[in-house]
């Protein structure tokens, strides 16, 4: 692994900025087969909630173009059985895992942060104050920067590990919340979520997802995801994990060079199963090519 | 290794169905597991798509594909010596100790898993099982039912009465769970069919092994995006690529909008 | 023309739903060499200003994974050469004509609006109050509940034709800006306009638009409209016009089945000059082949 | 109507270059108006691409293509037999009448559209005119320089001096003027060259005009995206589509990121 490519994210050390997206690379060991698990920078788990979650109704997936829906609706095995089950198993791993939390209240979401925290097991925590497919909570803090500010407030009491908040691209000012949540006292933000979208089935008048309305995903949210890291980069110091979209290692290193200090890759996993190491790959041969000392010289570094 | 680039050795052509012949070094599929497929070269499609397996020997696997949408128009155009990115075998296959007068019921490309199932009991006991297969009409997949019939012990239901029985694979199974003996069934086709497949099976008191479709991303288990309805408690839901596509009849929510909700 | 297909929209009567978006189709007449326009349901001018407009820097577009982006920055001749030489030719047409508003202020979008109205020239008027391309300006009125219904209470005053709203998918409660939009009077909403994007030069480090952000268009949004059409439709009873990503009569007949009344075709128009005559022409199968007696029917008839 | 689906008539490989013939009914072309192709066959690219004319005659276009993304990768894939989809003939050409003795100079595939138009002023004046061309390397485009130097009045530059000077275009459109004796230029090549022009223009107070390029969608003069920078008034523009793309060089602001901005 080239160190030039290393980074440090909120006091953690990365082998390379290239992380997985929360919920696209299940509890970690499914992808062993197909990569080595220690090449990758971080991985972020699926969101978790204090008690199991079944889930929506099926269908839950729907193909777009350059991208895909989803309305898993956070099904999960609850934050007790995900540390003694998956937590365990991962951190016997050389690889810095990123735990990402779920509520549908400020309560929920400081107790499952907390017992994260308590765990040991989890280099950091990411708030997922954004997900589109949950019907209650959620959405109040991930479009509110007050609310967004206080669960901020009252997580970072509580935890002992740094925090980043995960938000969804329809937060009305980016860079206001941006700006508010650094305030508040985030280690970090995690941008984007999924797009709320939907898909009809014109002959069965029906929706395509079980649920109705689901999260857009893939290569054609990539546009959104710059323009949010960008956004929020103009205001804040803190590191922005950017994501969205991301595909291979030109597109990954767009959202560096708008302002992103490492990437997640998600859709693409399912694609190509090795679209992360790919993309590590490509980024040795850039940094190599232009002779750069670190990856870190080009966050931020676009020219407006 | 799951992942692999086979070459297509081998295109059939049987009206909407494409049989091709995939190489693939040393791998041990079972019936009623499934290969996922990249479509598209230069900016392939976000979802790969699942075919059962139909064969799988000599280095070779085998896939029966029908066009329904973009992902399998492309798939059609593939040629001999073209390349194909899959994933495979992936899932849980049928249990082939259970049964020991096993029936096998298919519907459409729903015959690709029980072929091959049906391959691997003949070898394993020296005959051929009974196969059952319902298409809506006998033009549907060309020469192959005459193929078939010389290949396994195959009888076959047309809606339109062109080939085998006028009726559906449903009224076939109703007249020969009456005429034999049966200690189990195997069944793979349309939902619907599937559906209808409850009351036969449950007045027969027989257990029935099913492979079921829903669609999928991941296709090993870490999205969660292959549920279907688990049955008995509500809310509750199993992945057709991993803890599927083969399930116990009894396990799925049937009826309604049945256990893939669409 | 498949007389099944009309459909009337705020008192307008348009033969069939299949309409051009602002922006999209010039001033009209430049695109009658690939088609009759009067075989449109009707056509929305590209936005106009009290002023001149000289529009933003180049490079101003970029195609991205089933889209692009575009930062015109609403370049236009002024309103009263848009009435002189636009709309004059315009009104010789059987064809309704919606002219499209924008400005940076509440005065300025008042007076624009009512010369257009005063003109008689125009059926009705679209108000563009979320331009992502406008630095000063609109951004407020269209994200903003309060500002937008002012913004429709004043112009509603000065003008005598139907006003229709245009918003932004970043709207963060869609629904609720919807009723109050309603309430205020407007006549109609037109959802959506592009969503806010970006796309870098790695090599060069530059954005790829000249001014840095812009709005995305094409295939990659519509999941993003038709859930914009949904829940904008769960609200109100006025006319929607629905836009975004539509290529195909499907993907049109999606967004009526989701809630729209009629349909705007934007960026397939550079993609295929003939694209709405085509999906005019797949509509009226359509129509037929289900028996309807009038496309109407399937507006809305979503089953949920 | 200036929209068809052209059958590829030949397609001829030159290094780097795609020479294609594509059939037209009764098109009327002038040199330096273009064609905008559609990429892709199922799921076409959004944007079209734009393509200098570079011949049109005896029911057929010809096309000088050279791959440098994902478009024009695929329009290299296209094979005779294959149907294009055009927008064409687009834009405002090259005025022909305004010089006596005009001079060409191209930069790589900007050869197209000068090529088209010596051969109409060889044509018209019955001599063709002379042309320069510049291109990084003699092996670039293959055997086309051979070619074009049999059928026109050809002079070339490379930067590796492969072939014809070593230099780049302007050092030999330098030499050129200071031997013979032009009244105007007709320029067509990447906008560093372009920009290049001025100096050598200005000095020998020669009008030129030039064709340039900007990123399209519709190509028809609706959309405003293929703004380029007017020289004089600040943030003034021009559509490339419509406008041009053949402007009067005086009317284009050069220097800094040139007229395009990129
Ligand atoms: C375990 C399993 C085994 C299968 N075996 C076969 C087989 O042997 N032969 C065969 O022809 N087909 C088989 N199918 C169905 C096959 O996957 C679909 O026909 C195919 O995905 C359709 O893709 P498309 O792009 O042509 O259709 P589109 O309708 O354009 O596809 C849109 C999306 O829906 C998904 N989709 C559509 N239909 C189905 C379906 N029935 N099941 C799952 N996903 C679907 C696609 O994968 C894609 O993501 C199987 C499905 C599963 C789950
Ligand atoms: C009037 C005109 C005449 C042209 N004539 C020729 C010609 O005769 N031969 C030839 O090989 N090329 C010509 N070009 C350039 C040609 O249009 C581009 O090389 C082509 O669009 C690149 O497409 P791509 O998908 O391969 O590249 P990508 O870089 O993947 O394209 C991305 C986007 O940028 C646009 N784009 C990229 N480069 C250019 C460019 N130089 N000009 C305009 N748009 C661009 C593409 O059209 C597309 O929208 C001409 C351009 C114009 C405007
Ligand atoms: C199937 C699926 C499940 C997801 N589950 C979660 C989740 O549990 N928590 C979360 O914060 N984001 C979740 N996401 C969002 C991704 O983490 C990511 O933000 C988004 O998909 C954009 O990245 P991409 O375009 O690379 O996929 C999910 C996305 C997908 C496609
Ligand atoms: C080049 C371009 C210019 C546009 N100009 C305007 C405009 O002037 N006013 C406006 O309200 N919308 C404008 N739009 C937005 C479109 O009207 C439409 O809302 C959007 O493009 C989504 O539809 P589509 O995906 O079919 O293009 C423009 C879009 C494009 C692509
Ligand atoms: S397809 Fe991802 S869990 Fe089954
Ligand atoms: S490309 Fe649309 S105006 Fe020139």
């Amino acid at each position: 692994m080239d160190s030039r490519l290393a980074v440090e994210l909120a006091g953690i050390r990365l082998r390379n900025p290239v992380m997985v997206c929360s919920g696209t690379f299940g509890s970690g060991s499914e992808y062993g087969d197909f990569l080595d698990l220690e090449s990758l920078g971080a991985l972020v788990t699926k969101s978790v909630t204090l008690n199991p979650r079944a889930g929506n109704p099926p269908p839950r997936i729907w193909e777009t173009p350059s991208g895909m829906l989803n309305s898993i609706g956070l099904e999960n095995k609850g934050v007790e059985r995900f540390i003694q089950e998956d937590l365990a198993h991962l951190s016997a791993l050389e690889l810095p895992v990123i735990a990402s939390v779920a509520g549908s209240s400020v309560e929920e979401y400081v107790e499952v942060a907390g017992r994260l925290s308590d765990s040991g097991r989890a280099s950091a925590l990411e708030l997922n104050v954004s997900c589109p497919n949950v019907k209650r909570g959620g959405v109040e803090f991930g479009l509110e920067s007050q609310a967004a500010c206080e669960l901020v407030t009252r997580v970072k009491e509580r935890c002992g590990v740094p925090i980043f908040v995960k938000l969804s691209p329809l937060v009305p000012d980016m860079g206001a919340m941006a700006r508010l949540l650094q305030e508040a006292g985030a280690d970090g933000l995690s941008l984007i979520n999924t797009v709320p979208g939907m898909a009809v089935d014109i002959e069965g008048k029906k929706p395509r997802l079980g649920a109705v309305t689901g999260g857009l995903s893939g290569p054609a949210i990539h546009p959104i995801a710059v323009r949010s890291v960008w956004t929020a980069r103009q205001q804040v110091g803190i590191p922005i994990i950017g994501m969205g979209g991301i595909t291979d290692w030109r597109s990954a290193l767009e959202l560096i060079v708008a302002g992103a200090n490492a990437v997640a890759v998600g859709t693409a996993n399912f694609t190509d199963p090795q679209a992360t190491i790919k993309i590590i790959g490509g980024m040795e041969s850039f940094v190599q090519a232009r002779g750069l000392d670190r990856i870190g010289e080009l966050v931020g570094s676009l020219r407006v | 290794m799951p992942r692999f680039e086979g070459e297509v050795l081998e295109v059939r052509e049987y009206g909407q169905g494409r049989l091709f012949r995939v190489a693939v070094d040393s791998l041990a599929a079972q019936p009623g597991q499934f290969a996922h497929l990249l479509c598209g070269e230069d900016s392939p499609r976000t979802l790969r798509r699942p075919f059962s397996i139909m064969d799988c020997s000599d280095g070779s696997l085998g896939l029966l594909v029908k066009v329904v949408g973009e992902g399998t128009a492309w798939l059609a155009g593939r040629r001999v010596g073209d390349r194909l990115d899959m994933l495979a075998p992936l899932g849980r296959g049928f249990n082939l100790e259970l049964y020991e007068r096993p029936l096998l019921v298919a519907g459409g490309t729903g015959l690709a898993p029980l072929h091959f199932l049906a391959k691997r009991l003949e070898a394993a006991k020296g005959h051929s099982p009974r196969l059952l297969w319902g298409l809506s009409c006998g033009e549907d997949f060309g020469a192959m039912p005459a193929w078939l019939e010389r290949d396994i012990d195959l009888s076959i239901a047309t809606c339109d009465g062109s080939a085998g029985m006028e009726g559906t694979v449903i009224d076939l199974l109703g007249s020969e769970l009456a005429r034999a003996d049966y200690d189990g069934v195997f069944a793979c086709g349309p939902e619907a069919m599937l559906d209808a497949l409850g009351p036969l099976i449950r007045k027969h008191a027989l257990p029935c092994q099913v492979s079921v479709e829903q669609r999928m991303a991941c296709g090993i288990g870490v999205c969660f995006g292959c549920a279907v309805k688990k049955s008995g408690e509500e809310q509750s839901y199993l992945r057709v690529c991993l803890e599927g596509p083969v399930f116990d009849y009894s396990d799925l929510a049937w009826g309604g909008d049945g256990p893939g909700g669409a």
